[in-house]
């Protein structure tokens, strides 16, 4: 865990004592002095003690999206060096200072989730109880998102999701302790279906394969609604592969080459980086579109010679004219000399987000501070206005579709093409509907709720 | 043969001649061997184990700046992989069967456990009815797979294993909710939810180390070094052991082996049963990586045999160092290297081979050697293999 | 759907080429089982590598974490091709044997089986976590190559009845039947493969029989090692490569390999490897969530009801 | 009267056969030898009564029970117990754990799930234990580690667990291998003091001629896996077929 100060924990009051000896010990009973703004109980990791309030940043260090993770992390990094000492969107927030939240400088732990939800769960519960963490986020799966969500919400400690797209994360398994920026596969299917039909024509036959966990579960169901409610195609059939697979040959023979006319690949980071270009080298191209619903351009990157002309939607893209989304590729190019994937961006922006919302609430105190998050309208995030929904705690936003570039016109940081920017008023689902609909959220934790 | 049941004359007139121990029989060793002291050494170890390893060691951590203090969790997680060790070294330690399968048992007393609690949400029954399918699993198991050893025992008890797992990942996931792992655990509190698990076992600052559930693990860790002790002073600790040295004798002097070795197998996948109960009702969740992977059969055979397999406490031992490392060691940053964060599996391994190399008997092993030879006792015996035991000390 | 000769005759090609790899690493097994009964639960390390050497050697490949790349190494490797993996990985494979035997295997020869699989599986730990915070724990691209020989192998290409086939996996089958037969061969013929083969009947024998035998177990060994290595190179030709690799791809298959084949037996463990290879590849064509379940089930079967295995003599490994 | 009866007795090993078609009886409180050259059968005759190996033909019976296809572990229980050539003992086990656990099946039967039950409680099994350790005089040396005993004293120790079964038939094969001569002379003491005190009734394997001919009532002579001659010492002396196999054999 990278600490920069010391640990100061709740046993500080020991230390105070200065008595080693376990004998004297047991005697000593005192009320915990200290955190600032403590008209509140504690609950959680609340109240912060000392002049330091811990982040804690979970990111896959292994695994098929160990890449994400890494980009998740320069992300993380970079809004902690601003909240701190300001620079990025910190400057342009009305009620963010520049010298840390609410007077305490920001400090970081990081933990690898190895791309499990059971790694990523034990690794947050030490951030949670070892390390005192107020607010833990990070992630690019959405077993692993889910995961820690729930451990969050039973340890009464704040959660920001980041780069996980399932439906499940804000449908049957949200919990009011997480908040997603991202969209989900719901709004994919949404978003990517017209503008198919369009490319590819009507009533075609396609065939699935699907990351064997939450997300791809929920994203293969959504492809189908919406390619057959919209194209009116029709699916052959719908295919598991493990997460983590890299030898896609045997799936890949199994596909009908005659009778599909678009194969859709619900992989993501490396396992995408696997099937695509192995789904070409298997001559597959020669008889059918192919589409990849979810993209990113790490890996785009890993794949650059597979991906011309293969479609799929993505969460935000540094090619974007937005004054916000200028200003963070700016500062991220500046500190990493290369340009930021969504995963940072989300990353980024969450972290930001939580700050906002702890200073509009002038406390840590974790049921305010999400009574602030919740239907929050903001347009500082790099996609336009966009609303944290309080239901289901989903964020109302636009969505990309883009498709890959040919190699000759492919530059070492531009791999994908904006397509259109999807406004949102033609996405998403109302509070009973979709996925919303299996959606309850549990209690705030202190006693008003 | 007449099977009278001779008068049992519990803890009577102890037959054993007067030089028990074989390292030379001083006050100590004869000590040790009466039954209740074991246990009453284990009840005085939980009751300081969490002031030691969270408040104590803590403040140690805050004077020298390496954070080296557990957390509220740990010592129930050291004494729950405790509970499962203590089983398998049973198997591994006295009748000196490997096994690569034990998650199997760990894991599917978790899941029914966990799934049962919805039907009623008390950890008591949740214990039992997890213990119940671990025993009814381990027994056709067990039968199957007794009748071959060395790599073959080893290979076929782990196939085993990865069957449930590659089920409870795929297509048993409505059952386990697959990869997302299980964590709608309806059991929040003892007695139905009247105490609940987290609380705090007294008002007192300085105690609040101590919650609900280290009282309920500490209770269980009890009961199992208790009934772990009776076995090993029982004939089956004597059978074990034999079985563990020469098989063919036991047959030959009379005793089914088939069946004495399945009853070795059951036993500990009961301890493993009871471990993983107590697992879900810690954590709230399981996951088949944690349940069910060959990946954590190694850990338990990594812990039994750091720990040292010549002992009952021995693998206990091994449970502790092997979490404090995972946990705490890994959030340790040392000054001129930095975080180690997961370079400590690496630390592990290292620790592992050494162990292995020279103190063939454990860390628990090394110390004992090391006791006998300050105590003047001319030294413990040189069992020389891990399935060796102190010769009469019957501890 | 596909007809089903189709369906059949790609499952054999698919069963054949993992099959391949897993006899490559069956075969080093059970050599090394067989000739001085030592259980090396490090074998999979080997395989991992072979894996990262041929990594190095093929590419310049980019870091993005790890200890080399927080002291600023970003790129390692030099571009040397896959004709020079293909040369260099053995050869490494074959040192690394070598010391393995002299410092880990010779120690370990009298003491209990289970200590040997315990201090095997402490350095398989050992090694893959070096590879994880030296070069950092993030998955690579598979490292097949473009051309090899002069043959174009990037492009499918049409077979009758499967189709279109990757060419180069076609490649790999052809390269690893090629390997084993000579290792067979070795065996079979040579004086030095007398030794591995009474070796394997009975180590004890061959001990009492005065036969300068310390110096072909570390040549068994090293052989043993180097077709690990070699199995390593072959399979990160067409998977991702990671620290992982080593237990999940290489250490369990070898150990499944070998019970099914007999352990100590050279045939048993091709014929074992391909077995398993076609059972996963039928099982993932069909039912692909069962396919892992359905392969160590049968293991077990085979185990229960044949425990020799396919041609094993029963007493090794018992 | 007959306490152990063969009849037709046969096993094969694929086309070697190594006992052939062997029936002989043994009466009770008898000391019957069972002799012949190296691989004439004899081991393979033992394990077949044992039940270490399913004898391919032909029947075991014993004190009027057929015991022909029994575990090894039946047999033993059943009143025929067998000691080692190899001293096979519990090494790193105490001298008296060793001999307590034949104790403890010859008490409470093949298996018991007693597992809870305190074993310093089983009196009866610790007084058989003292009782065969005084018979062989390693009383003194029960505390020791069994391992580390001499190489005579093991061999002892083994015949002690083989008593402490408290058998009705006493197997001993090769007892004296490995011996110097006043270890073969303490031993051969050893089974007449049994013999007398105990009532037992001793089969012993042998190839040393010279012991057989003092101890044994009666003696079977076997060659390649045949009977050859059945009878006194004396009878078997005279025997032109035992001549003709050991002067044509090596030893003599």
């Amino acid at each position: 865990m990278a600490r920069d100060t010391t640990e100061l924990s709740r046993r500080d009051v020991l230390k105070a004592s200065g008595t080693a000896g376990a004998a004297g010990l047991a005697g000593l009973a005192g009320c915990t002095g200290g955190g600032g703004g403590s008209e509140y109980p504690p609950i959680g990791n609340y109240p912060v003690e000392g002049d330091e309030v811990v982040f804690g940043f979970n990111v896959p260090q292994s695994g098929s999206y160990s890449q994400e993770g890494a980009d998740e992390l320069r992300g993380y990094n970079l809004a902690k060096k601003h909240l701190n000492n300001g620079g990025g969107w910190v400057d342009s927030y009305e009620n963010l200072s520049g010298n840390g939240v609410l007077g305490k400088t920001v400090a970081s732990v990081e933990g690898d989730t190895a791309t499990n939800p059971d790694t990523a769960r034990q690794s947050a519960q030490r951030m949670i109880n070892r390390d005192n963490a107020i607010m833990v986020s990070g992630g690019s799966s959405s077993a692993v998102a889910i995961a820690v969500q729930k451990l969050c919400q039973s340890e009464k400690v704040q959660f920001q999701c980041c780069l996980t797209h399932s439906n499940d994360t804000t449908g049957s398994e949200c919990v009011r302790y997480s908040f997603r920026e991202m969209f989900n596969a719901y709004m994919t299917g949404q978003a990517l279906a017209p503008v198919l039909a369009e490319e590819y024509g009507e009533n075609l036959k396609f065939y699935q394969l699907y990351a064997d966990y939450s997300w791809g579960q929920t994203q293969q169901a959504s492809m189908k609604k919406f390619f057959t409610e919209v194209g009116n195609w029709t699916q052959i059939d719908s295919v598991p592969t493990p997460l983590g697979t890299s030898d896609y040959s045997s799936y890949l023979s199994d596909v009908p080459s005659e009778e599909t006319d678009v194969l859709v690949l619900n992989h993501y980071g490396l396992d995408a980086a696997n099937s695509l270009p192995q789904a070409i080298e298997q001559g597959l191209k020669q008889d059918m579109e192919i589409v990849v619903p979810l993209y990113n351009r790490l890996m785009a990157e890993a794949a650059a010679d597979s991906i011309e002309g293969i479609f799929g939607t993505a969460d935000w893209s540094w090619q974007l004219s937005d004054q916000y989304s200028k200003t963070f590729t700016e500062a991220f190019r500046n500190e990493y000399n290369k340009v930021p994937s969504y995963a940072a961006r989300l990353a980024y922006s969450q972290t930001v987000q939580y700050a906002a919302a702890c200073q509009r609430a002038d406390t840590f105190y974790p049921p305010e501070v999400i009574k602030q998050l919740e239907n929050h309208q903001y347009s500082n995030a790099g996609l336009g206005a966009e609303t944290m929904r309080k239901c289901d705690h989903q964020a109302q936003r636009d969505v990309l579709v883009v498709q890959g570039l040919p190699s000759d016109q492919q530059t070492e940081s531009k791999l994908l093409r904006i397509v259109n920017q999807t406004s949102r008023d033609k996405l998403g689902y109302a509070c009973d509907a979709g996925p919303a609909a299996e959606c309850s959220l549990g209690p705030y934790g202190g006693e008003n709720n | 043969m007449s099977d009278d049941a001779d008068a049992v004359t519990d803890g009577g007139a102890v037959a054993e001649s007067e030089s028990a121990a074989a390292s030379g029989g001083s006050g100590l060793a004869s000590l040790r061997e009466r039954d209740d002291f074991v246990v009453i050494a284990t009840a005085a170890v939980l009751v300081v184990f969490p002031f030691l390893l969270i408040d104590v060691f803590g403040a140690i951590g805050d004077l020298t700046g390496f954070s080296i203090g557990g957390y509220s969790g740990l010592p129930s997680l050291v004494l729950i992989y405790g509970i499962v060790v203590i089983g398998f070294n049973l198997l591994l330690g006295y009748t000196g069967l490997l096994s690569f399968g034990h998650a199997a048992f760990f894991g599917s007393a978790a899941y029914s456990a966990a799934l049962f609690s919805q039907v009623v949400p008390s950890p008591l029954l949740m214990v039992v009815v997890g213990t119940l399918v671990a025993t009814l699993l381990a027994w056709p198991i067990g039968f199957v797979s007794i009748r071959r050893s060395g790599v073959y025992f080893a290979v076929l008890t782990l196939t085993f294993g990865q069957a449930l797992y590659f089920y409870a990942l795929g297509p048993g996931a409505w059952l386990t909710n697959g990869d997302n792992g299980f964590s709608d655990i309806a059991a929040h509190g003892l007695f139905f939810g009247a105490i609940p698990l987290e609380a705090p076992l007294t008002p007192l600052y300085a105690l609040n180390s101590y919650t609900v559930i280290y009282a309920f693990t500490a209770v269980m860790m009890l009961i199992a070094v208790w009934v772990a002790n009776r076995i090993i002073n029982s004939p089956y600790g004597l059978i074990f052991e034999a079985l563990g040295e020469n098989e063919e004798r036991v047959e030959f002097v009379g005793l089914n082996v088939f069946r004495y070795k399945l009853m070795a197998f059951i036993i500990s996948a009961v301890f493993a049963g009871v471990g993983g109960t107590m697992f879900v009702i810690h954590e709230q969740y399981i996951h088949p990586t944690t349940g069910l992977y060959w990946i954590q059969s190694g850990d338990f055979v990594i812990m039994t045999v750091l720990g040292g397999t010549g002992s009952l406490v021995g693998p206990v031992l091994g449970a502790f160092i092997f979490e404090y490392v995972a946990n705490v060691i890994s959030g340790v940053s040392l000054p001129g290297i930095g975080p180690i964060g997961s370079l400590w599996r690496f630390v592990l391994g290292a620790v592992f081979v050494f162990i292995v190399w020279v103190f063939p008997r454990g860390v628990y092993g090394a110390a004992e050697d090391l006791i006998g030879l300050v105590t003047g006792g001319g030294g413990g015996d040189d069992g020389s293999e891990p399935a060796a035991t102190d010769g009469g000390e019957a501890e | 759907m596909i007809p089903l000769q189709v369906d059949i005759a790609s499952i054999l090609l698919n069963g054949l080429q993992q099959g391949a790899i897993y006899a490559l690493l069956g075969l080093g097994l059970t050599i090394i089982l067989g000739t001085m009964e030592f259980l090396n639960l490090a074998h999979g390390a080997l395989y991992l590598v072979g894996a990262y050497v041929g990594l190095l050697v093929f590419r310049e490949t980019t870091l993005t974490n790890g200890l080399l790349y927080s002291f600023g190494v970003t790129t390692i490797g030099f571009d040397g091709g896959f004709l020079a993996a293909l040369v260099v990985v053995p050869i490494v494979g074959f040192g690394i044997g070598l010391l393995m035997e002299r410092f880990v295997a010779e120690p370990f020869y009298d003491r209990p089986e289970t200590d040997q699989l315990l201090v095997t599986f402490g350095l398989a730990l050992i090694v893959e976590e070096i590879i994880k915070n030296v070069i950092g724990g993030n998955t690579f691209q598979s490292i097949g190559p473009q051309t090899i020989f002069g043959f174009n192998v990037s492009q499918p290409v049409a077979l009758p009845v499967v189709g279109l086939f990757p060419s180069w996996r076609l490649f790999i089958i052809v390269i690893a039947l090629v390997i084993i037969a000579v290792t067979w061969l070795a065996i079979e013929r040579t004086d030095f493969g007398l030794v591995v083969q009474a070796g394997t009947r009975d180590s004890e024998m061959v001990r009492l029989l005065g036969i300068k035998i310390n110096r072909s177990y570390s040549l068994v060994f090293a052989l043993g090692a180097a077709l690990a290595a070699f199995a390593g190179l072959i399979g990160a030709s067409i998977q991702t490569l990671s620290p992982q690799i080593g237990t999940d791809r290489a250490l369990l298959p070898a150990f499944l390999t070998i019970v099914v084949g007999g352990a100590g037996s050279v045939r048993g463990a091709i014929a074992g490897g391909m077995l398993l290879g076609v059972i996963v590849s039928a099982m993932t064509q069909t039912y692909s969530q069962w396919a892992q379940i359905v392969l160590y089930l049968f293991v077990a079967l085979m185990l229960i009801v044949r425990p020799e295995g396919l041609f094993g003599s029963g007493e090794v490994g018992e | 009267m007959t306490l152990l009866q063969t009849d037709g007795l046969t096993k094969q090993f694929g086309g070697l056969v190594a006992v052939d078609d062997v029936s002989f009886e043994v009466d009770s409180g008898e000391t019957r030898a069972v002799i012949g050259p190296n691989g004439a059968g004899k081991s393979t005759l033992i394990n077949c009564i044992t039940g270490a190996l399913e004898p391919t033909a032909g029947t075991v019976e014993f004190d009027g029970q057929n015991i022909t296809n029994l575990e090894p572990h039946e047999t033993v229980q059943a009143g025929v117990s067998k000691s080692f050539q190899t001293a096979s003992i519990f090494p790193s086990m105490s001298v008296r754990e060793n001999v307590e656990i034949a104790a403890l099946a010859a008490e409470h039967g093949s298996f018991q799930l007693n597992f809870l039950k305190r074993l310093s409680g089983f009196s009866a099994v610790h007084d058989t234990a003292d009782q065969m350790l005084g018979a062989v005089d390693l009383l003194d040396s029960a505390g020791a580690e069994a391992g580390s005993l001499p190489y005579g004293d093991k061999r002892r120790l083994e015949i002690a667990i083989a008593l402490a079964s408290e058998p009705d038939l006493l197997l001993m094969d090769e007892p004296t291998a490995g011996m110097s001569p006043d270890e073969t002379a303490d031993t051969v003491d050893l089974v007449e003091a049994l013999q007398e005190d105990l009532g037992l009734t001793i089969l012993i394997v042998e190839h040393d001629m010279e012991i057989i001919f003092r101890i044994a009532d009666r003696i079977l002579v076997l060659n390649r896996g045949q009977v050859i001659a059945d009878g006194t010492p004396e009878e078997v002396q005279q025997s032109e077929q035992v001549q003709e196999a050991y002067l044509g054999g090596v030893e003599l």
